[in-house]
């Protein structure tokens, strides 16, 4: 299917053809025999039962045999997954963090990429992955690769990209509202592409963002609202200051204009202006998660947004 | 099923047993002022021994059935193995 | 023995006690009456949990938004996990069989503590109640899977604190359970009954009562630690208070991990019931099957860390955490074996209890051997968290537990209600199940190698196949499962009247009239043979 | 035959196992905030060992002496139950309720104390300290309040067994109810037997 798109994938693999054999071996003989009992010994061909006694030498192999195969299907199991837990040293870093519900891909210096990965062909890397809220977990099918990506710790998962192309990345962890979207690509990339996209990639300075819209990314309210007009689960933040909103009130269609009051209020109490279009009771409140100097901090964002526009 | 008889402990033994119990507290205490790496071990382990004289005599064990006995160690002895087995992670991460 | 048999003792349906009507039901503390609280409060949860499944496989049709919003849908399949998981299949057979059969088997009058016996029937309604009320009361259903894994679940501001409470108290039923079957295999055997003269049930119950008893403590202590971190903001599990969210994660499975050979072991007890029944045959390896069931329960403690492999723990966990999964393998395939051989020159009636016992075997061991998928480390990177394990849970849960179950009431209703099922409607659902739950699950196996990750509200095109197929299969197989129910409900009133022992088994249950009286035995019987003693 | 129950059958050694497997389900209830506290302990050994340092020792030793000492009277009940000599066990047994109030007592101001001084999780001056410190302090709230819980339970037992036995319910022929009582109270005894040590003495 994705034969060899990183080095783990033929390991992975032939562990996976050897349990399934066997297992298959056992499925298939043990429901032919069944099958074949419950026909020949059918009440009406065998009216008579033949008891007989344990046949101890049976008991004995039907412990030592599937003790032996199991053990050497964790051998397989094992070896192929030791080499996931030790990158070679010149790996190249990259820094992985997943929250609700994007990746962002950290290649240093700045050099800031969300929810698509770009790596060369045929070098190992080494991403190294936390989370600023909740569990998340990275991984790529077409790698066969997966680790959980935890709150308050670093773990780590490497690869060898063998195969140029585009794989899709999951969120395997479940991890809220959005989970099923926390989805990204892997871009397989000649290691040249590699080296002239990275000089190309602008540089994101993290100081630089105003302290409104790192607020609400901290607190993944772009999660659920757009900066670009899109429509998530909530509605966009695009001209959002003293523009008009219909919204509901208790059922009823009120037409108001953005200010203040009303950011505050839709932080503080979501649910008692929903804007037209959208459902109630999707978004929680957020009394006493943001303090009320920082909520005031996010309306000077949009205000500095909409003088922008204007 | 015959009802068997309760055993009846002397009020002495129960005394004898608060005694010791009293000095293995006391000692611990002691223990505890005293510094070195040998501190704890030593706590964990006298605490042990007065958890194994509390069942034996407070609660009997000495009295009953190989049974019980053997279940109630073999319990204890189980929670140590889980907690030794969740080490396994803690200790080689 | 026939004294017991023509005696003219009223039987338990129909006798009156202290309390008359519905009182004399949910007030009684005969062990047989209590079974069927349990069988009709289990079948009421199981059909609001099959709905939830149902609605899911609908909403899983297409990709993109169907019915439900995302918050829908997560709070779909965690209350369908928690309702499945905690109300349906962990007391299951053992409340249910557990509580008619056991006392019979082991031809005592009732178990050991009846009145206990009927408060783990209320603490369970109690819980129950409690897990449907987060449905309706307060910020929403729980949205964080039945796993509850923290710091999602000490952060979500739905009613995470409801569900868990329902899971401790539904926690404490389960272990009462426990210490009276216990205590009752212990104390109450008839005269002569010694341990390896026991039906291989009785084992079972045994095995998975001392599971109970020791893992279940684990999971109430874990529940009200993540009750104090969102009340009290003691930061048991959340990295940004000092905690380790790894150790919810472990202290959680000690307990989930058994649970599921709670779910299973009374389920290979019924399977050893009927098969050497049906085929007419002394059970081939009874000592085997005997101690394989202790041996589960064992080492199947032990192996909890299986679904953490990708969690953060460390190596040498892991591999520790496989070598023992695998190993704990290997007493289930013995049961397979010695029941296979059971069979071998029996004389095998192809009724509806053996052919879903059948069933069980097939079903049973697709799921145990795609758990050996799961227990390898290399592969388990891969499928963790993917379809691939939603579809060996399933296969191994319901068409294992749910299979067996099936097969017990096959068996056990004409016993039950002295009446018997009408046989082509039984055959008509069978059919239909095999065919619904093959079709419902296996293309899960598929889409899940393929990186299907699961608790997907929507998923990518290329995923689409499988979806379509597995949602026709849910319907199928409900349409089965509405037969099979109809069939019960119609013959318990309408049925032809069975006779006392229609399969023509030996174990003590089939010595008393069906259904049996209040008290079971007028004499208590003197055991002098092993059981399943065929001629 | 006119009620449920036709034979209420009685086996002493039944319920004492039973007894015992409910105890086991106790130690184990323990037995996973044991491997929470160890871990902790593991990962944050320094800091333990500086807020363990703010547990009164003299409090923690005389509430373990007051409750090995309930202990020994609750077993000297027993022992007087089984001679027949209702009324010194009915004493004994009102003895080691008025020493689980005391334990009690003592815990409440040892507690009133800590949260004077502003340690416990969530004030305003935990939250300046390092994590393991904060973890100490869950910790002790929460295994000493659960361990309260069970003396409040067992107060409200040994309440009924005093009952029981003074008015001759429970008596020489019919002790199960005590010598059970007894069993738990020995459980809790042994419980808190292990937490003075882990959380006062062990550095
Ligand atoms: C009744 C319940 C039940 C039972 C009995 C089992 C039985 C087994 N399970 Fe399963 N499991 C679950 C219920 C169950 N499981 C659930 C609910 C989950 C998901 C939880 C969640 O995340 O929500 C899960 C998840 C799960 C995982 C974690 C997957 C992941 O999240 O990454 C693993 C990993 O090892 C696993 C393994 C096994 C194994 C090895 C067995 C073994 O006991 C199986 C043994 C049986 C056989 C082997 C078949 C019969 C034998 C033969 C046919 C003879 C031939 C055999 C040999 C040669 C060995 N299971
Ligand atoms: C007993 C366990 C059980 C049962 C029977 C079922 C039954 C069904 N389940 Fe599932 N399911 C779980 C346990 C179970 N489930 C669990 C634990 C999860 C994980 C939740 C989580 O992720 O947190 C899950 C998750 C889950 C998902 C994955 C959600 C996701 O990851 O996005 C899906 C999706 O299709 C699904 C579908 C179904 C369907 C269609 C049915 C059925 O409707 C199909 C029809 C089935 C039947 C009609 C009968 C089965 C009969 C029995 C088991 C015996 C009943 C006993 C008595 C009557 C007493 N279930
Ligand atoms: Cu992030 Cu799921
Ligand atoms: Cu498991």
């Amino acid at each position: 299917m994705f034969s060899g798109a990183s080095n783990f994938t033929d390991g992975v693999d032939l562990t996976f053809l050897i349990i399934l054999g066997i297992s298959f071996i056992f499925l298939i003989g043990l429901t032919a025999t069944m099958i074949f009992f419950a026909i020949k010994f059918n009440k009406k061909r065998h009216p008579k039962a033949v008891q007989f006694e344990d046949k101890m030498i049976l008991e004995v192999a039907w412990i030592v045999v599937p003790t032996v195969l199991v053990l050497l299907m964790f051998y397989y199991g094992y070896v192929n997954f030791i080499t996931q837990r030790t990158a070679p040293k010149d790996a190249l870093v990259i820094n992985v963090t997943g929250k609700m519900w994007t990746w962002v891909f950290d290649h240093g210096k700045g050099k800031i990429k969300k929810d698509t990965l770009v790596v060369p062909l045929g070098k190992a890397v080494n991403l190294s992955m936390t989370s600023p809220d909740v569990m998340h977990s990275f991984y790529i099918p077409a790698f066969r690769i997966k680790e959980d990506v935890v709150p308050g710790q670093t773990t780590h998962m490497w690869f060898i990209p063998q195969t140029l192309g585009n794989y899709d990345i999951f969120c395997a962890e479940f991890c809220g509202l959005r989970h099923s979207y926390m989805i990204g690509i892997v871009k397989v990339v000649e290691e040249k592409e590699y080296t002239n996209w990275l000089a190309k990639l602008p540089v994101t300075d993290l100081n630089s963002v105003p302290k409104g819209l790192a607020l609400m990314d901290k607190n993944h309210c772009l999660g659920c609202h757009s900066q670009d007009g899109s429509v998530l689960i909530g509605p966009s933040f695009v001209n959002l200051y003293g523009n008009e909103r219909t919204v509901l009130v208790d059922g009823k269609e009120e037409k108001i204009k953005v200010d203040s009051a009303y950011i505050r209020n839709s932080i503080l109490s979501p649910n008692a202006q929903i804007v037209k279009g959208f459902k109630s009771g999707e978004m929680k409140s957020y009394q006493g998660v943001i303090s009320d100097e920082n909520i005031n901090e996010i309306i000077n964002y949009f205000k500095t947004k909409s003088e922008k526009k204007n | 099923m015959e009802q068997e008889q309760n055993h009846i402990t002397a009020y002495k033994t129960y005394l004898k047993v608060w005694v010791v119990l009293l000095i293995l507290i006391a000692f611990n205490f002691t223990i505890a002022m005293q510094q070195g790496a040998w501190v704890n071990p030593v706590i964990i382990l006298i605490a042990a021994l007065q958890g194994c004289i509390a069942l034996i005599w407070f609660m009997h064990l000495k009295y009953e059935t190989g049974f019980l006995r053997s279940i109630v160690f073999g319990v204890i002895g189980f929670l140590v193995m889980v907690i030794l087995i969740t080490f396994i992670d803690y200790k080689f991460r | 023995m026939n004294t017991n048999l023509n005696n003219t003792l009223p039987n338990y349906l129909e006798h009156k006690g202290k309390y008359k009507g519905i009182l004399g039901w949910i007030f009684s503390t005969d062990h047989k009456r209590i079974a069927l609280l349990y069988l009709y409060s289990i079948i009421t949860f199981f059909c609001v949990g099959m709905l939830l499944g149902v609605l899911m496989r609908l909403e899983l049709f297409k990709p993109g938004q169907q019915f439900l919003t995302p918050q829908q849908y997560n709070a779909a399949f965690t209350i369908h996990g928690v309702i499945m998981v905690f109300l349906v299949v962990i007391p299951g057979l053992a409340a249910v069989f557990g509580n008619f059969l056991l006392p019979i088997h082991i031809g005592a009058k009732d178990v050991a503590f009846p009145k206990l016996n009927l408060l783990s029937w209320w603490i369970y309604l109690v819980g129950a109640v409690i897990a449907i009320c987060t449905l309706v009361f307060g910020k929403g259903p729980p949205d964080t899977g039945w796993t509850f894994y923290a710091p999602y679940s000490t952060t979500s501001n739905t009613n995470v604190v409801m569900a868990v409470f329902a899971a401790f108290v539904l926690g404490f039923s389960s272990i009462l359970t426990g210490i009276n079957f216990i205590v009752t295999i212990h104390r109450m055997r008839a005269p002569g009954m010694g341990w390896f003269k026991m039906p291989l049930f009785t084992w079972s119950l045994y095995a998975t009562s001392w599971i109970q008893i020791l893992a279940t403590p684990i999971i109430g202590i874990t529940l009200l630690m993540v009750v104090a971190e969102r009340w009290f903001r003691i930061g048991f599990f959340d990295p940004a208070l000092g905690g380790d969210p790894i150790l919810f994660q472990h202290l959680f499975w000690i307990y989930s991990h058994p649970a599921v050979y709670i779910m299973i072991l009374p389920a290979m007890g019924v399977i050893t019931e009927i098969i050497p029944t049906m085929s007419q045959k002394r059970v081939f390896g009874y000592k085997a099957i005997a101690l394989s069931s202790l041996a589960i329960a064992f080492v199947g403690y032990l192996v909890w860390g299986h679904h953490m492999y990708t969690s953060g723990m460390s190596v040498t966990a892991r591999w520790v955490f496989s070598l023992l999964t695998f190993i704990v393998a290997v007493p289930s395939a013995i049961k397979v074996f010695n029941w296979i051989s059971t069979m071998y020159k029996g004389s095998i009636d192809m009724r509806p209890p053996m052919l879903y016992a059948l069933s069980f075997m097939f079903l049973f061991m697709i799921g145990g051997l795609t758990g050996l998928v799961l227990g390898s480390l290399a592969t388990d990177v891969h499928v963790h968290d993917t379809a691939f394990v939603v579809a060996h849970f399933h296969y191994i849960i319901f068409g294992g537990m749910g299979f067996a179950f099936f097969a017990a009431m096959h068996f056990w209703y004409p016993k039950i209600y002295g009446r018997m099922y009408n046989m082509k409607l039984a055959y008509w659902a069978w059919g239909i199940l095999n065919v619904g739950f093959n079709l419902l699950y296996f293309p899960l196996f598929v889409i899940g190698l393929q990186g299907m990750p699961r608790r997907y509200f929507d998923y990518l095109p290329q995923f689409q196949l499988g979806h379509v197929l597995s949602s026709i299969g849910a319907l199928v197989t409900a349409t089965g499962i509405i037969l099979m129910i109809y069939n019960f409900i119609r013959s318990a009133r309408k049925g032809e009247r069975a006779p006392a022992n229609p399969w023509n088994g030996l174990t003590l249950e089939w010595m008393v009239p069906s259904p049996p009286p209040v008290e079971n035995f007028v004499e208590i019987p003197v055991i002098t043979e092993v059981p399943y003693n065929f001629k | 035959m006119s009620t449920d129950i036709v034979s209420e059958h009685r086996d002493d050694y039944g319920s004492k196992l039973g007894m015992w497997l409910f105890l086991f389900t106790e130690i184990f209830f323990f037995g996973g905030l044991l491997i929470v506290y160890a871990v902790y302990r593991s990962q944050y050994p320094l800091e333990f060992r500086a807020a363990s340092l703010h547990l009164d020792t003299y409090i923690g030793a005389l509430n373990t002496i007051i409750l090995v000492t309930s202990s020994m009277c609750m077993s000297l009940a027993t022992t007087a139950l089984l001679k027949g000599n209702k009324i010194r066990s009915a004493r004994l047994i009102a003895i080691t309720v008025i020493l689980a109030g005391a334990f009690l007592v003592n815990k409440y101001f040892e507690w009133d104390h800590k949260i004077l001084l502003n340690l416990y999780p969530g004030s305003g001056f935990m939250i300046n300290l390092s994590h393991g410190y904060v973890m100490f302090f869950g910790l002790y709230f929460f295994m000493t309040g659960l361990h309260a819980l069970h003396i409040l339970i067992g107060m409200v037992l040994l309440t009924v067994c005093f009952m029981r036995v003074r008015f001759g319910n429970v008596n020489k022929d019919k002790p199960m109810l005590l010598l059970n009582s007894t069993l738990y109270w020995h459980l809790v005894d042994l419980v808190w037997l292990f937490l003075f040590p882990l959380l006062y003495l062990i550095k």
